[in-house]
């Protein structure tokens, strides 16, 4: 039984006072010092560190972190990393380095495609669910013709394409997208495009406080009077929360857990409410599983090197509070099911974070891609 | 003429940046009096006056008005003392029209001339009120430049080379501004080139040379000293 | 020549003969450095032409001007203040020797100036100053450092603005003898309002006043035009 | 659907008006710019962050003290304004006669000091204010819906364009400014307390930028960044409108927002470089600028 | 008018002790990766020699420019183009970056020589700014995802880079070819017109000197400079991002060359260590490191103009003054 250097270090990357930050953000390094101690606090007989940064969004400025981490600072993994830009980026850079990432912030489904990395996992939601969850739901209502405003990285990119896939493969169309700079603050004049384009759906593949604003202006400018739908394809709790249940009502969402779903969860979600102020929404539960697997693997490993603990994550099903009955492809993504949501009215709200109502249950075969329809070459 | 000066001006000394141009400069004016700096070119006799004002900042000696120093007071202070200037380059404000030139300097004292009395004064200005103060012509402006602070009352006014560049009718014209505010007891201290139109109303001569006063006499002897001043000024 | 509708200098007619020494004379603000301006094309004309040796010149940039062999001084002395005396003569030196534009090559290869440059610096009688920055002359012999300067481009019409400003007597005289000297292949065009210089060098006088010609001659018969005693001592009418 | 020249009519129409609501802001900026380059020569950099504070100050009025919009829109400026004055006694008054390049480097350091201390009490994401009650709400035009606040933003701006621009034109004020501009000393020397004009024109300036943050409250979010882009289209402004001109500064805010805004309908890849481009051709032809004096 | 101020004529005894210290500098350098972590030290180069070109131009030519970003960010993005997505060798790839950055250079000096002061200042931070939303816009840039995983390759198909000390001795190189050219366009003759239209234009412009034709020939060289290191650090980070384009980025190599002193050829070198190894070192505390930055940029210009060197050399200057 060994430990490198007498620690296991696990570092929480992720946007801590961006557009994002609500996503995850400080609540998400509570969550994994919960899942420390819930583990223990020590493995192999070592005590377990939990150290963060904020990366700003910034794929650089996360990459010269986390090199920094692992050449002086003696991380041994690397979760969260809130944004795709920024995961890919680490996850890149860990895949040189030889060591582990455990992506939850982060949508794309290039982290287990194209870029895949036989250290790098995906653990909670991606672009795919999102899809197959949020738009299958939308295709179908009758939302057949649809316009994009895509947030112009690497998460907006997959989103949209995953989307415009599942949308073509049910018969509807895309009749144009446009791309915005991340944070951007003025969406009324992307919003005036899309509705002289005559969708009938303005699908925003973004997410975070740009879709609350892209959501709040389409209401100033009369566009869903107008009839057209607005897509949120990637919101949570937190976003709801921010945006109140008046503006937000009626929104269908993809979501990977609920607190109000079990009496587990629900005792979970309180002791997490009493440390944060906020309930968690899925990158929190996820990143607090991510650490508790990743803790499992190295005791049963027993070791903290990369290559024996990569393989078991691989191998050992997930079972926690977050993934029932989850499993890890080949490619590192882990899979697990989803669940599609409607916001709820505020007359229908009961409590303060009480906004959901569950339509569906998506299985996770079904919401997640296929280690062959990947594109990861690692497997083949 | 035993009263006390009215500017008391002692070894005033005043530096453009490390150029030291004024070399302990002695000038007396007395109340109502008008006396002329005569100089070539360069002599400083500009800068004097720069200096007396405060405009040029760095400067040592002293100046007083009425006994009070004026040395140690900020820029603005000095008109409010009852200094009036009235630039070389006349100083008209390119974005003012030619009333809001007029009105533009604050009344520092009682007793300024009204605005009437100003246009009685000068009824080409009053003729041009509203046109923009740099479309005025040459003589126009320096006639503005005048006008502008006989409204504040101030007791002295400081004149430089009002008739630089202008034509003989207008020289005339500005002569007899001149006369008339002698007349009504202003006092004035005025840098001219042209000696005979100083002559006019001068009661005293300064002459200056390389930042030094070297000479002083009363008016009537200017013509007895025209062949020295000729030397001197170098025409 | 109009400056915000204010007209500086209106129909200048002047015409300055190859090897002469010309002198531009005339009251404060009358214009004298407008005209050098215009000549140089530091300022562009409103109306009018400008011919130099044969070429029309009007409507070229100063450099341009200054390369054909028109090179000017300037009324506040125009100097690089922080370059030692040396420098500032080498740099005039570096253009015609098309030793400006080389960025990879040592600055020791300008050694190859300075004996050009200290017969310059000679002439002025500025030899034992040649190491001092130019910011430490006195204005008089600042304004000597310019003209050798000016020299050093050998040019063909030199434009000196009041260049006895601000000068003790000995030196007057030294320039003086200096500008006689340089004036025997070169024409120049000068504005001075030291009469007596003007007197004793110039073969030419021409009067401005309030941006117009007043007379134009040799300075005898410009002494004595009425015209210009009245526009430099003003009228009498009493 | 109209179309004209191929575009649906509500589209162009309604880029206009995002156009003429964004050359709102840019011209409130560029004034205020224009007013304190005339008399200081310091170009503002912290213009931006003076903006952004205006829009906190409305924020924290209103989560501090439960003071709403229409008292913000008078208490935020005269807050930036006072906290400008103290800026411009204690540190840019120091600079008067040096390089004024030194002007523009120390209101940058004060921009990444209020941003930086921002960012971090608040996050980099912005914070929601909404709009009074009596302007929420949008008004169908028949081609468009027109939200009643960016109505009223547009109304407002051009209020406060018009009347600053009668208060530099035609008081009393106005005059020392315009002269102060031309020849401070000189206007000083006529016994105006030039000091005093300096700190009242630089919190005017600091005033004007924080109403105008108040104005873009509910429009965009309440972040500590929301000054720091759009500071530099603004440069771009004043640089085709011309330095010194007051009327340069409002004239080509609107009209380059509104140049943009149908950038957007006609060529959205080049909506947000078109002002860039204006300005590198005006530069090419006009140099000073199009309203603007060769210095 | 500059705001490089202090103006250093040049001393022959400065100059042979330079010379040593200039040795003893070098190899503590090449020591240097064996006691810091290379890559900040990489990081520190890289910047030092942009700031070094930066100065070049304002240091020696008196212009300010504040749309640098945009010929360091350009190059990394032109450098890691050519190295990622065509396979170029990295030299050939920093040496791609170098020329487009020259180009660029070009391009926007042309336009902004045509004001000064200020208003070039404007006119170059609103170009540059211009050229960061093009790199927003344009697909090979990867919006806010940056070019990543720019593979270091092999240096002349030899070198592995990715061995860290070879990446540092080759940065260390680099470095120094582009702090040699600096020195050496300094002190030459076109350098010595530099200093004269600095220090008076109209008179340089009389002696029939096209002032802006050596003006644009010093902004090219600077901007080429700054391409030079821009492409390095894309090799070096194996990244380029929009980070380094944007406006934040010209304030920086302002501030590093404000600190350590306009005008002084060392100076710029000391501000970028001194701002590079703060930053790294608050990077891991919660202080946030932009309102750092922004009161020393406050600091400097109210209270220390001259920067750190130029303080250092002021004092020096005048004690042996007054021992002499
Ligand atoms: N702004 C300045 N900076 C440096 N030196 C100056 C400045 N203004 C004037 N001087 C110098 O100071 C000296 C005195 O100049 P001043 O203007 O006082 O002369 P003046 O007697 O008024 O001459 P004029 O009859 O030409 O107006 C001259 O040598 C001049 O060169
Ligand atoms: N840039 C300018 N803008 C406006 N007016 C100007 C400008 N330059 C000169 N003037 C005006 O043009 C007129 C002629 O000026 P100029 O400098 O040519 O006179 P000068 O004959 O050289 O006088 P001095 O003997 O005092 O040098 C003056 O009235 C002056 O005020
Ligand atoms: C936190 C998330 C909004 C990040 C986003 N899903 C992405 O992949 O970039
Ligand atoms: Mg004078
Ligand atoms: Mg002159």
């Amino acid at each position: 039984q060994q430990a490198s250097d007498g620690v296991v270090k696990i570092g929480i990357l992720n946007d801590q006072s961006g557009v994002y930050a609500d996503f995850g953000g400080k609540s998400s390094v509570e969550a994994a010092r919960m899942a420390v101690q819930d583990f223990g606090g020590k493995v192999l007989g070592v005590p377990v560190e939990i150290v963060s940064a904020d990366h700003q969004n910034k794929p650089d400025v996360a990459s010269s972190i986390a090199r920094q981490w692992y050449d002086t600072e003696k991380v041994d993994a690397i979760m969260e990393l809130t944004t795709s830009s920024v995961a890919l980026a680490v996850q890149g850079l860990s895949k040189d380095k030889k060591k582990i990432t455990m992506t939850t912030g982060a949508a794309t489904t290039d982290l287990t495609g194209k870029q895949c990395s036989p250290y790098g996992f995906h653990w909670a939601y991606d672009t795919h669910a999102l899809a197959v969850g949020t738009g299958g739901a939308l295709v179908e209502n009758g939302g057949n013709k649809w316009f994009f405003l895509t947030a112009d990285y690497a998460f907006g990119y997959s989103l949209e394409e995953q989307t415009s896939k599942f949308v073509k493969s049910k018969g509807g169309q895309v009749v144009g997208a446009v791309r915005h700079p991340l944070a951007a603050t003025d969406y009324s004049s992307f919003l005036l495009q899309a509705q002289s384009s005559g969708a009938n759906v303005i699908g925003l593949a973004n997410a975070g406080l740009d879709t609350a604003n892209a959501i709040k202006q389409a209401a100033e400018f009369g566009i869903t009077q107008g009839g057209t739908r607005l897509a949120a394809l990637l919101f949570t709790l937190a976003e709801v929360k921010g945006l109140g249940l008046k503006a937000a009502q009626g929104l269908t969402l993809t979501e990977g857990w609920y607190w109000d779903q079990s009496d587990e969860n629900r005792a979970f979600a309180k002791k997490f409410m009493d440390k944060t102020g906020r309930m968690p929404n899925m990158i929190h539960m996820g990143t607090y599983s991510a650490v508790l697997q990743y803790l499992k693997a190295v005791e049963k490993a027993g070791t903290d090197a990369t290559e024996p603990v990569a393989k078991l994550l691989h191998e050992m099903p997930v079972q926690d509070i977050f993934a029932k009955n989850g499993k890890v492809l080949p490619n590192g993504r882990m899979v697990y099911d989803m669940y599609l949501f409607q916001v709820k009215k505020p007359e229908e709200s009961k409590s303060d974070w009480d906004m959901y109502k569950q339509l569906a249950k998506i299985p996770g075969d079904d919401a997640y891609l296929k280690v062959a329809e990947s594109g990861c070459q690692l497997t083949q | 003429m035993s009263s006390a000066p009215l500017l008391e001006v002692r070894g005033l000394n005043a530096w453009y940046g490390e150029s030291h141009v004024l070399h302990g400069v002695d000038l007396d004016i007395r109340e109502g009096e008008t006396v002329t700096l005569l100089g070539r070119n360069g002599a400083g006799k500009t800068t004097t006056l720069r200096a007396i004002m405060g405009i040029l900042r760095r400067r040592e000696g002293v100046i007083r008005l009425r006994g009070r120093d004026l040395l140690g007071l900020p820029l603005h202070k000095v008109a409010k003392a009852g200094l009036g200037y009235v630039p070389e380059e006349r100083g008209i404000f390119a974005s003012l029209n030619v009333s809001e030139n007029l009105m533009l300097p604050p009344t520092v004292a009682e007793g300024g001339m009204s605005v009437e009395e100003i246009y009685t004064l000068f009824p080409n200005l009053h003729e041009r009120r509203s046109s923009q103060g740099t479309k005025l012509s040459g003589g126009e402006q320096q006639m503005l430049a005048i006008a502008r602070v006989l409204r504040t009352g101030a007791k002295i006014i400081l004149l430089d080379e009002p008739t630089e560049g202008l034509a003989p009718v207008i020289v005339q014209r500005i002569g007899d501004v001149l006369v008339e505010l002698k007349k009504r007891g202003m006092t004035i201290l005025l840098v001219e080139q042209n000696f005979r139109f100083a002559r006019k109303v001068a009661d005293r001569f300064y002459l200056m040379e390389d930042g030094r006063m070297v000479n002083a006499f009363p008016g009537h002897e200017l013509d007895a000293r025209m062949d020295e001043l000729h030397e001197v000024l170098g025409v | 020549m109009e400056f915000r509708g204010f007209v500086a200098v209106k129909d200048v007619t002047l015409s300055v003969n190859e090897g002469s020494i010309h002198a531009l004379i005339g009251p404060n603000g009358a214009g004298k450095t407008t005209v050098f301006n215009l000549l140089t094309k530091f300022l562009t004309p409103t109306r009018g032409q400008i011919v130099f040796k044969g070429a029309d010149i009007t409507r070229m940039k100063p450099a341009e001007v200054a390369r054909l062999g028109l090179v000017r001084s300037f009324q506040i002395s125009a100097v690089f203040p922080h370059l030692t005396l040396l420098d500032n003569v080498r740099v005039a030196l570096q253009r015609p020797s098309g030793l400006a534009t080389q960025f990879w090559r040592s600055s020791n290869t300008l050694a190859a100036l300075d004996e050009r440059a200290m017969e310059l610096i000679d002439a002025v009688n500025l030899s034992s100053y040649a190491d001092l920055p130019a910011t430490e002359l006195s204005y008089g012999r600042k304004r000597a450092l310019e003209i050798a300067t000016t020299l050093a481009l050998d040019p063909a019409m030199l434009l000196l603005d009041e260049p006895m400003a601000g000068m003790g007597h000995e030196d007057i005289g030294r320039i003086s003898d200096l500008i006689r000297r340089i004036a025997r292949n070169r024409t120049v065009l000068m504005v001075e309002h030291n009469l007596n210089v003007v007197a004793d060098l110039c073969d030419r006088v021409t009067v401005l006043a309030r941006g117009e010609i007043l007379s134009d001659g040799s300075y005898d018969t410009v002494s004595r035009d009425p015209r210009v005693r009245e526009a430099y001592m003003g009228t009498e009418h009493e | 659907m109209s179309t004209i020249f191929g575009v649906p009519a509500p589209a162009l129409y309604g880029q206009i008006l995002i156009g003429l609501i964004n050359g709102s802001f840019y011209a409130m900026l560029s004034l205020g710019l224009a007013v304190i380059f005339g008399l200081l020569r310091i170009i503002n950099f912290a213009h931006g962050a003076q903006y952004m504070l205006g829009a906190f100050a409305a924020y924290l009025l209103l989560s501090y003290a439960g003071i709403g919009y229409w008292l913000a829109l008078v208490l935020a400026p005269l807050i930036v304004g006072a906290v400008a004055v103290v800026i411009e006694r204690t540190m840019l008054s120091r600079l008067y006669g040096i390089d004024p390049l030194y002007g523009l480097l120390l209101t940058f350091g004060l921009a990444l000091i209020l941003e930086g201390a921002f960012r971090y009490w608040f996050g980099a994401a912005g914070q929601p204010y909404a709009a009074p009650a009596q302007l929420t709400g949008a008004l169908n035009l028949g081609f468009m819906f027109m939200p009643i606040y960016r109505g009223w933003v547009v109304v407002a701006s051009l209020v406060i364009c018009l009347g600053t621009w009668l208060l530099i034109e035609k008081t009393r004020l106005g005059a020392y400014l315009r002269a102060a501009t031309e020849n401070a000393t000189l206007v000083q020397a006529f016994g105006v307390n030039v000091p005093l004009l300096l700190t009242l024109t630089y919190g005017l300036g600091a005033a004007l930028a924080a109403l105008a943050g108040v104005l873009a409250a509910p429009i965009y979010q309440v972040s500590p960044l929301m000054g720091s882009n759009l500071i530099i289209i603004v440069f771009a402004v004043v640089v085709v409108g011309g330095m010194g001109s007051i009327l340069g500064a409002i004239v080509t805010g609107y009209v380059l927002g509104v140049l943009e805004g149908l950038t957007k309908v006609f060529y959205p890849e080049a909506s947000s470089i078109v002002i860039f481009v204006i300005m590198a051709i005006v530069l090419l032809v006009r140099p000073a600028g199009l309203f603007g004096r060769e210095e | 008018m500059a705001v490089g101020t202090q103006y250093l004529a040049e001393q022959p005894k400065l100059r042979t002790s330079s010379m040593v210290i200039g040795a003893v500098v070098v190899a503590a350098l090449m020591a240097a990766p064996f006691f810091f972590y290379p890559v900040l030290l990489m990081s520190i180069l890289c910047f030092a020699l942009f700031a070094c070109a930066f100065n070049l131009l304002i240091g020696y030519v008196g212009l300010l420019s504040f749309g640098h970003a945009a010929f360091f960010g350009g190059a990394a993005y032109f450098t890691a183009h050519a190295a990622k997505v065509w396979g170029w060798e990295p030299l050939t790839s920093i040496l791609l970056g170098m020329a487009g950055a020259a180009a660029m250079g070009f391009v926007i000096g042309f336009l902004a020589i045509r004001r000064q002061g200020i208003y070039f200042a404007m006119i170059t931070l609103a170009l540059s700014q211009m050229f960061a939303f093009i790199c927003l816009q344009v697909p090979f840039t990867h919006g806010e995802d940056g070019i990543q995983g720019v593979p270091r390759g092999h240096l002349l198909g030899i070198i592995d880079l990715n061995q860290p000390l070879a990446m540092y001795y080759v940065t260390l190189a680099i470095f120094l070819f582009g702090f040699f050219a600096i020195w050496r366009i300094v002190h030459s003759p076109f350098g010595n017109i530099l200093k004269a239209i600095r220090e008076n234009e109209r008179r340089a412009i009389s002696l029939g000197y096209r002032v802006d034709r050596y003006k644009l020939g010093a902004f090219v060289m600077s901007a080429a400079l700054a391409g030079l290191a821009g492409g390095t650090k894309a090799i070096v980070f194996q990244f380029a991002t929009l980070t380094d384009v944007q406006w934040q980025m010209s304030g920086e190599v302002i501030l590093m060359t404000l600190l350590g002193g306009i005008g002084t050829l060392i100076g710029p070198i000391v501000g970028a260590g001194f701002v590079i190894a703060l930053q790294n070192y608050l990077a891991a505390s919660d202080f946030p490191v932009t309102v750092l930055i922004g009161i020393i940029f406050v600091v400097c210009v109210l209270l220390f103009r001259r920067g750190i060197v130029g303080e250092i050399m002021e004092l020096t200057k005048r004690k042996s003054k007054q021992s002499a």
